[in-house]
Order: structure tokens, then C-alpha cells, then sequence
């Protein structure tokens, strides 16, 4: 019953706002808090809820509306309400009642994706989700001076990821087809039911479809224009939630069901991971705008994650699923962050902004601790999520792809350091506007997010345990699971 | 009954093919509707023959639906050609190319 | 293994004192020094309180928690972390009660405490942990207080890049512990000392030397050895009593305490001896070298501290475990003390630290002088002072280990530290007070770099020296005792108390034959120090050097070899070798292989898209009978189609 | 067989005046035999209601609308060309194709044989193949769904066509906007 209420009622409700008169600001921005703030709730004190399962198709193969939490996915739809929450708590838009509808509905879908027990669900919100995002862009995209026209991040992202969607539909059916069933997230997994003529395949056109979502290189340019135009609050959900719907399909359809695929790829994926986590760093150390620094900095991040889930060691997918949900909260914390920054101080450009510290003492706090935590600092959510991960790799035998990893740390370091230094530091700027600090609903909305950031990072076992009990790491033999 | 039912499918073929080809030859679209006509008669003919052979009426179900159907297409059909006519005050299919891309 | 609530005490009061005065810093006004300070001495006379547990056995520990069956964390409670802990909330309640005094009317006065109290609180989850994930939270924290504070003036430019330094260059030492915590899951399968130690065995040589290099490079990054000491002078940005809590006393040295904790390792491997050993003698003679070429008093310091860090790092690297530790103890006191006393200087010339622009100061400061004498006295090794007991049980363990070549260098060094601390104490204490003298008359062609250029107005108004505040003279006082004393502990070798204190730790070591006796060895040392004396005593100290003390002080500023004033192109190296390159690398990144190269391919895709919309819009002609031509065809084809198939059956 | 002969050339030449008529009403006369010609066919298959509807239907109801809408244009007499023909060697090709259909039509016909079921001429009683109460129950038991889809058709094309056809209906934008959109982008040459 919480399931579907959790994926059905944000869409509902979306819908109903949409429909109601013009006028409705206020009264839809509380609903859309007020809904968000009960499905934390609701997420929070009820970590058992059934699942709830639903027949649908019979031919060509068994489908059914089947939903219900799982290891990872029960902390992911938890922080996507915290994101949810803060976003629409704290950022201030023209046109809230449509606005907050999007928002709803993107909550409903993404709870759909992640929730989603069935595969063919999971493609259905899959591309669902596409559609308020790219909405949102069009509707309040906010382009940096001098950059294309608004529009065109956001056909570039819809198309991107239209094409990732196809290819995992086509792969959802074929799935189908081939084993008969796509209920099976979170089942036992029935190791070569998908045979090698057709298990290639589909496996190509998952990894493509979560290539794309995550973005891993190459396939990651529309993902700095997009997080870079997109609104605090939606950018903040994209990425801190919708970016992990490709790692978490490969954590839980590409391990226990394309295993051998999986292993593999193993190889070309390392290869990806490792060059988008130096290319990221490295770029984020350049950019002038602030929130492409953070885009960059996921882009380096996420490849991280990738060669965790690539290395199938049981530490290495605990530690992926801790940086699932670290990431999500630095991030969200961050662009949130830079939300407030702009709307201060009306440029994200980092040559132009500086000094802030000496009167937003609160800002600069919320700052640092975001930027610490994307850096990895030991004792917050990124530093145990990268030990777990790189330890694992290590552990599975690539040493030397945990060397090399460990550079983008320190290039992390210092980018992250030129973004929250530069924004905040130095002598205070003669010429910008008038600045207050941090409102308590802007507290309120990274309240959470730093929070979590920080308990995550202190004992993050209630996320990673999972990974010592998972059937489906497949993988016997490897060295590091002593 | 000594007609074989081969005979009466090359009959339906010979009035699909005439059909076809009053569609693609003639500019009138009254004409190319009436031959869609003998397009659905011809389909009708080889449902009805079928339905013989195998002595089941669900050929004649269908016929009397595409009937229907017809009957329905050509009324439509029939109204655009109407108001065609009534903004352009000619009635050529050549002439209306609205959908040239 | 017993729960033990006093560890919390020790450990997380410091924390609570750093979040109430964060929270409620505005509010506490001035209030957050005494709160902040009370912290620490609560958390020093608990750890004082806790002094048998630790001496008892192996000591007492505390289990916290699990993040996977690898990963288990807790606390440690033995003699080494006593022994840091006491120094840590010792050392660091009297900087703090020092603090209330020197930075009473800053306008982040609680915020200065809280990052204070974050720092103890983080060396103290360092020295505490009993396992190497906890010990690189510690780490990674103290590196951030480090940050903070060394960036507390963010107004300024040069403090935010030297922060940002500081921390980056940290964390390339984290890197390497990370490493290390690699190998040791990979192959003990645990994290805690305990199990690890145990299983050294385990190891293949080349794994123990990975470990104890990734553990080494933590080390060199937070206890600026070569090549990764060029944060410590920046990092002399920060206020002062930050430079000696954390940049001499307390954090600088957490590089000692791991190897030390390390014993078994190292003892395991000769390799790691060898190169720990090196790196620690070259360290220390490169500062020393360098100490010899600075005029910012801070940065004497900073460069004195480096290179006595050089000498406990050798001693802890070839093994000579206590004597590292005793050179970290004393050094804790004596440094605190010279870095307060400088404090007291810094604070009353306004912010003055080129000691060209001082002079004189022995009569306007006479307890600032007594500090610095003796804090000089004892960092030089002077026979009775502390240092004089703890550098010699460096070097007499380095032969005593077989590493004469280490012990050569150190010999020297102790030399060359005579001779640039005394040099300090000469140029600021004696002669006349230069605050007036036109810069360009010392040589100073850029005053940014050699200081802060307005102190020598703002030292004229307050420029008569006047008493320290006793907040700020009393720790100092106190610290003076244990800098005399302190050493005395270790007289009479392994049977001294201090060598019993650690026997049960570090096991009981026989020099190898044929080392020469320490009398003769000591003698060397004295010789080489007083000769160091001597120099710096002709040079600055001498009546007639005094008299003509402006004009030697410019020839000297001018003359200085461009290798020294470069400080030996550590940076400039680091700069073009790293931090250009990934700049370079990301812009190429960002502007050409992203937008023109991977962007390309995409676009290019989208174009062929529209290049096919093209071609399919000239089949769209609009005209009905075209369409269904089209149809026709494809019926057609459809027919052929199953015809073939019909007679391919 | 000789009156099915008879039968399928009056319905072939039929279908060829039909498409080759000058003018809309011949066509529609030419329909009109070509239907009668079918509805005979159908009662020698056994079809005899389809045979009824066939005549009801087509010949009373649709043709007499292709009579109305003839009348309405151009009193039947006005040449409905307005311009060149824009493919005037489009007959060429559609022969072809046709002719390729017919012949796999042909080739498929020859090369298989329906084997004809004897069943007992249609006396209208049920249950008896072809006969009206069979057709009947049929319809309104197993096929009713179809069936009232089939109506809801017609209701949708009635609709379709009131609104198609009204003169202001409220749904249709202003006269002048639609009339680019539907001449597109050329103009008219008669007016």
C-alpha cells in the first residue's frame, strides 16, 4: 500500500495541481512540501511495507505491476523525498503550481523506477521520468549568459536519453521474451536463463540505456548543458537520484541476470569508469560556471561507482551502494547550495563571484560541508563510500585501477576547494548586490541532505550490509572476501 | 456448385486491381472514393467465398462489418471532399496538397 | 576489552565544544574561549585520570561499531596514545588559554575556538583509533582543521591559497594511507592494528613495502617530509597559536605517531627503514638549510619545525622508536614555547614578522626573550636542556640501527639549527629596534612578500613594547618547565624512565657492534653546535656586528642565492609538474576533446538525422495519388513476397 | 459457371466504367450495376443477407450519398479538374504494381485448391449455413462486442461528419486561418 501510494500519489497529485486554477501558488507549494515531507515520513518509519504486486501481462511473458523496496532502492526513493522536500521548500520559482506539479510527478516516476519490482515497469517509468525534466527545462531553465538557447539542452537531453530508453525497452522485451517473466528485481536469480545468443544483446542494450542515464564517457555531453540549466530544485533530483537509475540497474538487473555479460564487459567498463573520472576531474577543475563544476565532478564520480559495480566484490557494491547515496546528498546539498548562490548573487560565474563568506557565515557552512563531502573527506558519506569501493577493487585483483583512481581524489580536492574558496573567500566584492544569509527554509531543505551526509559517513552498515548477503554478486573465488 | 472458389478469388483480384488502379488515375476524388469501394467489395467477395469454403459464417461477420465500416469512410470521406469544395471551390486531389512536406 | 566510559570524555568532549561554540558562537560572544579551553582541560585531566589503564597490559580498548565484517572500529588506549593525548589536550589547553589572550577582539573569536576544539578533537580520533580506517578519518579531520584554520583570515588571498595547499597537498598523503588500507583489507581481510600486527607474516615483502610506503606517504604529506613539505611554511598564514598547536606541536608530528604505531611494520621491513630513515635526515637538513635563508620569524620557525620533524621521522624510521617519540615530546614543548613567544612579539609590533624590522627587543620584551632563549637553548641541544636529551637519542639510535650516513646528516643539521636559531634570536632580540628604518635601507624591494608592509606604521603607535597579558605569558611560563625538564626523563638510556616506559611496546633493542660509545658521539654534536654558535654569534651577535647590523642585513637580503630564496624550487617544481598540467589537461578537456571531438560525433549523428528528414520530406508531395502509388508498391512487394516464400515451400 | 462467367464480366466491365468515366455520375451508375452484379454473386455463395445488405446499403444508402454530394458541387456537370495533372504517367506504374499483385493472387490461386464444403442450400431457417437467423445469431451472440463497436463507429463518423460538414461549428477556428492550412501553400488557379 506505502509503495503505490509512494509512486501513484505524487503522479496524482501532480496531475490535480495542474488542473486547478491559476491563482493556486501558495496553496500547491504546500502541497507539493507537504507531500514530499509525508512520503520522508512515510519512507522513514516504515522501512518493512510490503510489497504490493498486481497481474498484468500473461503473453507474451509475465508481467505485473509489481512494487516494493529493496536494499538499495528503499534509501534511494528515501533521499529522493529529502531532495524533494528541500527543493521545493527552499527555492522560489515564477509559476509554483505548475512547477511543484512537475516536481511531483518527476518524485512519482522516480519512485516508480527505483521502486519498480518488474522490469518492464521500470522501463515504463524509465521514460517517464524523462518527461517533467525536460519540461522543467523548457519551462525554467536558467542558461548561463551566452549559451545556446534554452531549448536546445533540453532536446539534447531528452533525445539522449529517449534513445537510452528505446534501447532498454527493446532489451526489456527481449528479456521477456527469452526468460519468460519480468518480475524478477530482487528475485532469486535463475543463472543462465538468458542464453548467450540473446543474453549479449540484451545486456548491449541495458548498458547503453545506463550508459546514457548515469552518463558514463563517452556518452556524457548532454549532461553538463542539462545540469547546468536546469532549476537548483531539479537538478538537484536529477542528479542526485535519477543519475543512479543506470548503476542501480546494473546492481540489480545486470548481476544477477546477465552475469557472464557483465563480467564480460568488465573490462571497457573499467576502461570508461577510469577515463570519466580523470576526464570529469579535470574538466571540473577548469569550468568558470559553478554548477558545471559539480556536473563534472558527478560525471568523475559516477565512473567511480561504475568500476565498483564492475569489479564484483562484495565491499566494492557495498561501498557503490553507500556512494549511491552519498553522492545523491553532496550533490543535491551542492546544487541546492549553488541555488541559493545565484539567486544572491545572480551569476554562477566564477570569476565574477567571491567573498561571500563574511556575511553568510550559514551559506559558507553549507558550502564547505557539501564541498568536504564531495571531495571525500574522511568521516563524511563520500569517503566511506570511495574506501569501500576502491578497497574492493583492490581487493578483486585490479590494483591498478585502484591506483590510478586515486589521483581524481586529489584533483577532487582541489577542484572543489577552487569552488568553494572562490565563491566564498578572498576580499568581499564592492559591486555585487545586497545579500542575506541563509533563511531558515533554506536551512531546513539541506537540514536533511547534510545530515544524512554526515550519519552515512560516520556508520554507513545499514546501506552496505546488504552487499554481504547478496546471492547475486556473481562471483566466487575472487580474492578480498575473507 | 461447380465454380470453383479459385475462380471467384481471381474475380475479387481483377476488381482489386481495376479499384487500385482508379485510385492512383484519377484527380476525382469522388472517382478514387468509388473505386475504394470496389477496394472493400473485392475484400468482401474473397471473405464472403472463404466463408463458403469452410462453411463458417465469421466471413460474413466481417463482411457486414467492413459494410459498416465503409459506409462510415465514405461518409467522411464524402464531407472533406464537401468542404474542400467549399474553400477552394474545386474539387481536384492534385490541387489539395496541404501535406507536402 | 572492556567498555570504558572515560575515553569518551577524552575524546568527544573536545567535539561538543567545538558544535556549541559553531552553533552558538555569536550568541557566546566572548565567552568561547573559556568554554572552548575548559573542553580540552576536561578531556587532559581524564586522560590523566586514565593514565593506568593505558600502562596496564596491552592497555584498555573500546568497541564502537561495524560497517561490514572489515571494517570494525574502535578505540585504543595504550602508551603510545597516552602519550599523544596528554601532549594533544596538555599542550593544547595552555594554546588555547594563550589564544583567549592573543586573539581577544577578533571578530570570529568563537569560531576560532570552535575550529580549535575540532582540531583536538580530531588529532584525537587519530591518536585513539584503533585501526587504520579510524586513524584516516583522523587524518583526513585534523587536515581540515588544519585547512580552516590556516585559511582563518579568508579575506586574505594568500591565506586562501595557502590553506588550499595545505589541504590538497594532504591529501595526496591520504591517498597514500588510502592505499595502504588497500592492501591490508585485501590481504589480512581486517583494519584493526591489532589483527594486522599479527599477521605481518601474511605479507609478501613487496606488499609490506607497498604498505609501509602508502602509510609513509601519509606521513610525508602531514609531516612535511621531502618533497611534500611546501604547505608548512604557507600554512604560517594562520594565527599563530594555530602554527603552534597544529603546525609544530601536535599535527605535524601525527606522521611520527603512525610509524611509531607502526613498529611492527617497520620492523619488518629493512626497506621501509631505509627509505623513512633517509627521507627523515634529508628533510631534516633541507630545512635546515632553508631555516637558514628565511626573515619571517613565523617561517624560521616553520622551517625549524620541519627539519626537527626530519629527526624524529629518521629516528621512528630506522627504529629507534622512543627516541622518536621523546624528540616529539620535547619538540612539542620547546616549539609551543618559541612559537608563543614569537606570538607575543608578532602580537605586540602589530602583526610585525620580519625580523629585519625588529631588533632590540630584548629590553621592550624581556619575558618574550626568556621564552625564546630558552626555547632556543633547547631546540639547539644545549647540554641540560630537553632537546639536548631527545636529539641525541636520535642520532645515538640511528648508529645504533647501522645508518652512519643518517647520523652524519643529523650531526650537521644540529649544527645548522645552532646557527639559524641563533641567528633568530640575534637579529630580534639585540642590537637597535629597526621598526623604523625604511625598508629599501634592509633590502626589502617587495615588501609583500617579506611581511606585511603596514606594520611598520602600526608599530610605531603601539610600537613600545608593552607586557603580555598574562593569558598569554602564563602558558608560556608553564611551558617552560617541561622544556627544560621534560628531557631529563631519558637520562640513563633504556634503563631511564622513559625507556622502561616503552620497553613493554617497542621491545628492548641492542645497539649493533661496534657502534662507538654515545660520550664520544655527543661530543661530535656539541662540537658541531657550538661551532653553529659561534657563526651566528660573529655574525649577528657580536657588539661590532650589531653596530653595523642594517647595512650586513641588506647585503644579506640582496646577496641571497636564488636556490635559497626559491627555497630550492620545491614549488615551482610541483606547480609546473602537477598543478599546471591538470589545468592544461582540463582545459584541453573542457574546450576541445569535449565539445569538438565527443560533442562532434553526437552532433554529426543528429545532422545525418536531419540530412535523412531531408530526404524523406521530398517523398512527401503532398498529393493523395502519390501516396497511393506508394501503397500500391509496397502491396505489390508484399504479394512477390509471399509468393516466393509460397514457392520456397 | 455460365452464370457466374456472365456475372464476373457485367462486374468487371462495370468496374471499368465506374473508373473510367468521364464523368462522377456515370461512375456512380456504373457502381451501382457493378453492385447489383455482387449481391447476386453473394446469393450463389450462400450469402443471401449480405446479398440484402449489399443492395440496402451500398446501392440505397452510399451511392445515393455520392449522388447527393455530386449535385451539391457542380450539378454534375462541371468538370472537377483545376489544374495540370501532376502525375500524368502515374497509370503506368499502377498497372504494374497491380498486375504484379494479380498475378501472385493468380500464382497463389493456381497453385492451391479449395476443397468447396458441401453444405445444403441456404432455406433461411437457423442454423443452416448462409441463412439469416444463422447470420443473426451469430452476430448478436458471439460477435456482439464487434457489433456495437461497429456502431459506436458509425456514431463517431456521424459526428465526424456534422462537424466536418457543418457550416460554423464551434469547435473550428476563424474562415481565414483555415483556409491557408488547407490549400496549403499553392493558390488556387480557379476560383
Amino acid at each position: 500500500m506505502t509503495v503505490t501510494a509512494l509512486v501513484i500519489g505524487p503522479i496524482l497529485l501532480g496531475f490535480i495541481l495542474y488542473a486547478l486554477p491559476k491563482g493556486a501558488d501558495g496553496f500547491a507549494r504546500g502541497t507539493g512540501i507537504a507531500v514530499a515531507a509525508l512520503a520522508f515520513l512515510a519512507i522513514a518509519l516504515k522501512p518493512d511495507a510490503p510489497d504490493a504486486s498486481v497481474p498484468w501481462l500473461a503473453r507474451p511473458f509475465t508481467a505485473a505491476f509489481h512494487l516494493g523496496y529493496g536494499p538499495i532502492s528503499y534509501w534511494v526513493v528515501l533521499l529522493l523525498a529529502a531532495v524533494i522536500f528541500g527543493g521545493l521548500l527552499a527555492v522560489r520559482v515564477p509559476r509554483a503550481r505548475e512547477f511543484t506539479a512537475q516536481m511531483l510527478v518527476l518524485q512519482g516516476a522516480m519512485n516508480g523506477v527505483f521502486l519498480a519490482k518488474d522490469l518492464l515497469l521500470f522501463a515504463l517509468f524509465w521514460d517517464l521520468m524523462l518527461i517533467p525534466v525536460f519540461l522543467l527545462m523548457l519551462g525554467w531553465g536558467m542558461p548561463a549568459r551566452g549559451a545556446r538557447s534554452r531549448g536546445t539542452a533540453a532536446w539534447r537531453y531528452l533525445i539522449y536519453n529517449v534513445a537510452g530508453g528505446l534501447t532498454l525497452l527493446l532489451a526489456t522485451a527481449a528479456f521477456g521474451v527469452v526468460s519468460g517473466s519480468t518480475d524478477v528485481i530482487g528475485a532469486a536469480a535463475a543463472t543462465g536463463a538468458i542464453g548467450e545468443v540473446w543474453g549479449a544483446w540484451i545486456f548491449a542494450g541495458f548498458a547503453f540505456a545506463f550508459l546514457v542515464k548515469t552518463p558514463v564517457w563517452p556518452l556524457h555531453t548532454w549532461m553538463p548543458d542539462t545540469y547546468a540549466e536546469l532549476p537548483p530544485p531539479v537538478v538537484a533530483a536529477v542528479s542526485a537520484v535519477q543519475s543512479k537509475a543506470g548503476l542501480y540497474g546494473f546492481i540489480v538487473i545486470g548481476l544477477p541476470f546477465l552475469t557472464t555479460q557483465m563480467h564480460a564487459a568488465a573490462p571497457l567498463m573499467f576502461v570508461l569508469g577510469l577515463v570519466a573520472l580523470l576526464y570529469g576531474a579535470f574538466i571540473a577543475l577548469t569550468q568558470d560556471d559553478a554548477k558545471r563544476v559539480l556536473a563534472y565532478s558527478s560525471l568523475s564520480h559516477l565512473g567511480l561507482i561504475l568500476i565498483g559495480i564492475f569489479s564484483f566484490n562484495p565491499i566494492a557494491l557495498a561501498g557503490a551502494a553507500v556512494y549511491i547515496i552519498a553522492h545523491g546528498l553532496f550533490s543535491a546539498a551542492g546544487f541546492l547550495t549553488l541555488g541559493y548562490v545565484e539567486e544572491r548573487e545572480e551569476t554562477r560565474s566564477l570569476a565574477h563571484l567571491g567573498g561571500l563568506a563574511a556575511e553568510n557565515p550559514r551559506l559558507c557552512g553549507a558550502l564547505l560541508v557539501t564541498a568536504l563531502g564531495a571531495l571525500g573527506l574522511p568521516g563524511l558519506a563520500g569517503f566511506a563510500g570511495e574506501l569501500l569501493i576502491l578497497t574492493g577493487v583492490y581487493a578483486a585483483g585490479f590494483w591498478w585501477a585502484a591506483l590510478v583512481a586515486l589521483v581524481p581524489i586529489v584533483i577532487a580536492a582541489g577542484y572543489m576547494l577552487r569552488l568553494f574558496q572562490t565563491i566564498m573567500h578572498g576580499p568581499k566584492g564592492a559591486d555585487l548586490p545586497e545579500r542575506h544569509d541563509l533563511t531558515w527554509r533554506e536551512g531546513l531543505a539541506l537540514a536533511p541532505l547534510i545530515v544524512g551526509l554526515v550519519l552515512l559517513g560516520i556508520n554507513p552498515h545499514a546501506v552496505a550490509s546488504f552487499a554481504l548477503t547478496q546471492p547475486t554478486i556473481g562471483v566466487t573465488g575472487v580474492a578480498g572476501n575473507r | 456448385m461447380s465454380v470453383p472458389p479459385g475462380a471467384y478469388v481471381i474475380l475479387a483480384a481483377v476488381l482489386f486491381f481495376i479499384g487500385v488502379v482508379g485510385v492512383i488515375a484519377r484527380r476525382n476524388p469522388l472517382i478514387q472514393l468509388m473505386s475504394i469501394e470496389l477496394l472493400f467489395n473485392s475484400a468482401n467477395l474473397v471473405l464472403v467465398t472463404f466463408a463458403r469454403v469452410w462453411g463458417n459464417n465469421a466471413g460474413h461477420i466481417f463482411a457486414f462489418l467492413v459494410i459498416t465500416v465503409a459506409a462510415a469512410e465514405a461518409a467522411i470521406g464524402l464531407a472533406i471532399v464537401v468542404i474542400v469544395f467549399r474553400k477552394t471551390r474545386f474539387v481536384d486531389v492534385d490541387e489539395v496538397a496541404a501535406l507536402k512536406g | 576489552m572492556h567498555d570504558y566510559p572515560l575515553l569518551f570524555v577524552i575524546w568527544l568532549f573536545p567535539l561538543i565544544g567545538a558544535l556549541v561554540l559553531w552553533a552558538f558562537g555569536p550568541q557566546l560572544k566572548s565567552l568561547g574561549g573559556p568554554i572552548g579551553s575548559a573542553m580540552v582541560g576536561v578531556a587532559f585531566v581524564a586522560a590523566l585520570f586514565a593514565w593506568n589503564d593505558a600502562t596496564t597490559g596491552a592497555g584498555a580498548h573500546q568497541a564502537l561499531f561495524a560497517w561490514l565484517p572489515q571494517f570494525v572500529f574502535g578505540l585504543q588506549w595504550d602508551r603510545i596514545s597516552l602519550v599523544w593525548t596528554l601532549i594533544i589536550t596538555g599542550v593544547g589547553f595552555l594554546i588555547h588559554v594563550y589564544s583567549i589572550g592573543y586573539m581577544a577582539g577578533d571578530h570570529a573569536f568563537a569560531r576560532f575556538f570552535a575550529y580549535l576544539n575540532f582540531f583536538v578533537f580530531a588529532m584525537l580520533t587519530l591518536v585513539l583509533s584503533d585501526n587504520f580506517v579510524g586513524l584516516l578519518v583522523g587524518w583526513g579531520l585534523v587536515g581540515l582543521a588544519s585547512y580552516l584554520l590556516i585559511g582563518f583570515y579568508f579575506e586574505r588571498p594568500s591565506a586562501v591559497a595557502a590553506s588550499r595547499k595545505a589541504f590538497v597537498i594532504n591529501v595526496v598523503g591520504d591517498i597514500g594511507i588510502l592505499y595502504a588500507v588497500f592492501v591490508i583489507v585485501a590481504k589480512i581481510g581486517a583494519i584493526g592494528y591489532g589483527d594486522v600486527f599479527a599477521n605481518v607474516a601474511k605479507f609478501s615483502p613487496g606488499e609490506l613495502f607497498a604498505v609501509c610506503l602508502g602509510l609513509f606517504i601519509g606521513c610525508a604529506a602531514k609531516s612535511a617530509q621531502v618533497p611534500l613539505h611546501t604547505w608548512l611554511p604557507d600554512a604560517m598564514e594562520g594565527p599563530t597559536p594555530v602554527s603552534a598547536l597544529i603546525h609544530a606541536a601536535t599535527m605535524v608530528t601525527a606522521g611520527v605517531y603512525l610509524i611509531a604505531r607502526c613498529a611492527p611494520l617497520w620492523n619488518a621491513s629493512s626497506d621501509a627503514r631505509v627509505l623513512v630513515g633517509s627521507i627523515g635526515a634529508l628533510t631534516a637538513i633541507t630545512g635546515a638549510i632553508l631555516g637558514c635563508a628565511q626573515w619571517d620569524i613565523k617561517r624560521i620557525l616553520a622551517y625549524s619545525t620541519m627539519s626537527q620533524i626530519g629527526y624524529m621521522i629518521m629516528g621512528v624510521g630506522v627504529g629507534a622508536f622512543d627516541a622518536g617519540i621523546l624528540h616529539f615530546l620535547t619538540h612539542a614543548f620547546f616549539k609551543a614555547q618559541l612559537f608563543l613567544g614569537a606570538g607575543i612579539i608578532i602580537h605586540n609590533l602589530a602583526d610585525e614578522q620580519d625580523v629585519r624590522k625588529m631588533g632590540g627587543l630584548r629590553r621592550k620584551m624581556p619575558f618574550a626573550f626568556a621564552a625564546m632563549l630558552i626555547g632556543v637553548l633547547s631546540i639547539c641541544g644545549i647540554p641540560g636542556f630537553s632537546g639536548y636529551f631527545s636529539k641525541d637519542a636520535v642520532l645515538s639510535g640511528t648508529l645504533a640501527h647501522g645508518h652512519p650516513v643518517m647520523w652524519a646528516v643529523g650531526v650537521l643539521t644540529a649544527g645548522l639549527t645552532a646557527y639559524y636559531m641563533f641567528r633568530m634570536l640575534f637579529v630580534t632580540f639585540l642590537g637597535q629596534y629597526r621598526g623604523h628604518v625604511d625598508p629599501s635601507e634592509l633590502g626589502l624591494r617587495h615588501p609583500e612578500l617579506a611581511g606585511t608592509a603596514h606594520a611598520a606604521h602600526a608599530a610605531d603607535e603601539h610600537g613600545h613594547a608593552h607586557a603580555p597579558a598574562w593569558l598569554m605569558s602564563g602558558p608560556v611560563a608553564l611551558l617552560m618547565i617541561p622544556s627544560v625538564l621534560i628531557g631529563w626523563l631519558d637520562l640513563g638510556g633504556d634503563a631511564s624512565p622513559w625507556g622502561r616506559f616503552f620497553e613493554p611496546v617497542f621491545g628492548h633493542f641492542e645497539p649493533a657492534a661496534g657502534t662507538p660509545p654515545e660520550s664520544l658521539t655527543s661530543l661530535v654534536v656539541l662540537v658541531l653546535v657550538a661551532a653553529g654558535l659561534g657563526i651566528a654569534y660573529a655574525r649577528y651577535g657580536h657588539p661590532r656586528a650589531l653596530i653595523e647590523a642594517i647595512p650586513r642585513l641588506r647585503e644579506e637580503t640582496v646577496r641571497m642565492p636564488a636556490a635559497l630564496t626559491n627555497r630550492f624550487y620545491f614549488d615551482t617544481a610541483i606547480d609546473a609538474l602537477f598543478v599546471r598540467t591538470s589545468f592544461v589537461l582540463g582545459r584541453v578537456f573542457g574546450t576541445i576533446v569535449d565539445p569538438l571531438a565527443i560533442d562532434a560525433g553526437v552532433r554529426e549523428a543528429g545532422f545525418s538525422a536531419q540530412w535523412l528528414g531531408h530526404l524523406f520530406r521530398s517523398f512527401q508531395t503532398g498529393l493523395v495519388r502519390a501516396y497511393a502509388l506508394a501503397l500500391a508498391f509496397g502491396a505489390a512487394c508484399f504479394a512477390l513476397y509471399y509468393v516466393m516464400i509460397g514457392a520456397g515451400r | 459457371m455460365i452464370g457466374f462467367v456472365l456475372l464476373a464480366l457485367a462486374m468487371i466491365a462495370s468496374a471499368l466504367f465506374t473508373v473510367t468515366a468521364k464523368k462522377p455520375v456515370y461512375s456512380v451508375v456504373g457502381l451501382l450495376a457493378n453492385f447489383i452484379a455482387l449481391a447476386i454473386t453473394y446469393l450463389t455463395l450462400h450469402a443471401e443477407f449480405l446479398a440484402v445488405m449489399q443492395i440496402v446499403v451500398y446501392s440505397g444508402a452510399i451511392l445515393i450519398l455520392f449522388v447527393f454530394v455530386i449535385a451539391l458541387l457542380s450539378s454534375g456537370t462541371k468538370p472537377f479538374e483545376a489544374g495540370p495533372n501532376r502525375m500524368p504517367r502515374a497509370l503506368l506504374p499502377a498497372a504494374l504494381f497491380g498486375l504484379v499483385g494479380l498475378a501472385a493472387v493468380a500464382a497463389a490461386v493456381g497453385g492451391t485448391i479449395f476443397v468447396p464444403a458441401t453444405i445444403p442450400g441456404a432455406t433461411g431457417e437457423a442454423g443452416v449455413f448462409g441463412s439469416v437467423a444463422d447470420f443473426g445469431t451469430a452476430l448478436f451472440t458471439r460477435n456482439l462486442l464487434p457489433f456495437e463497436v461497429t456502431a459506436f463507429v458509425l456514431m463517431v463518423a456521424i459526428v465526424g461528419v456534422v462537424l466536418l460538414a457543418a457550416d460554423e461549428s464551434p469547435l473550428r477556428a476563424p474562415k481565414r486561418a483555415q483556409r491557408e492550412s488547407i490549400t496549403g501553400p499553392r493558390e488556387p488557379i480557379a476560383r
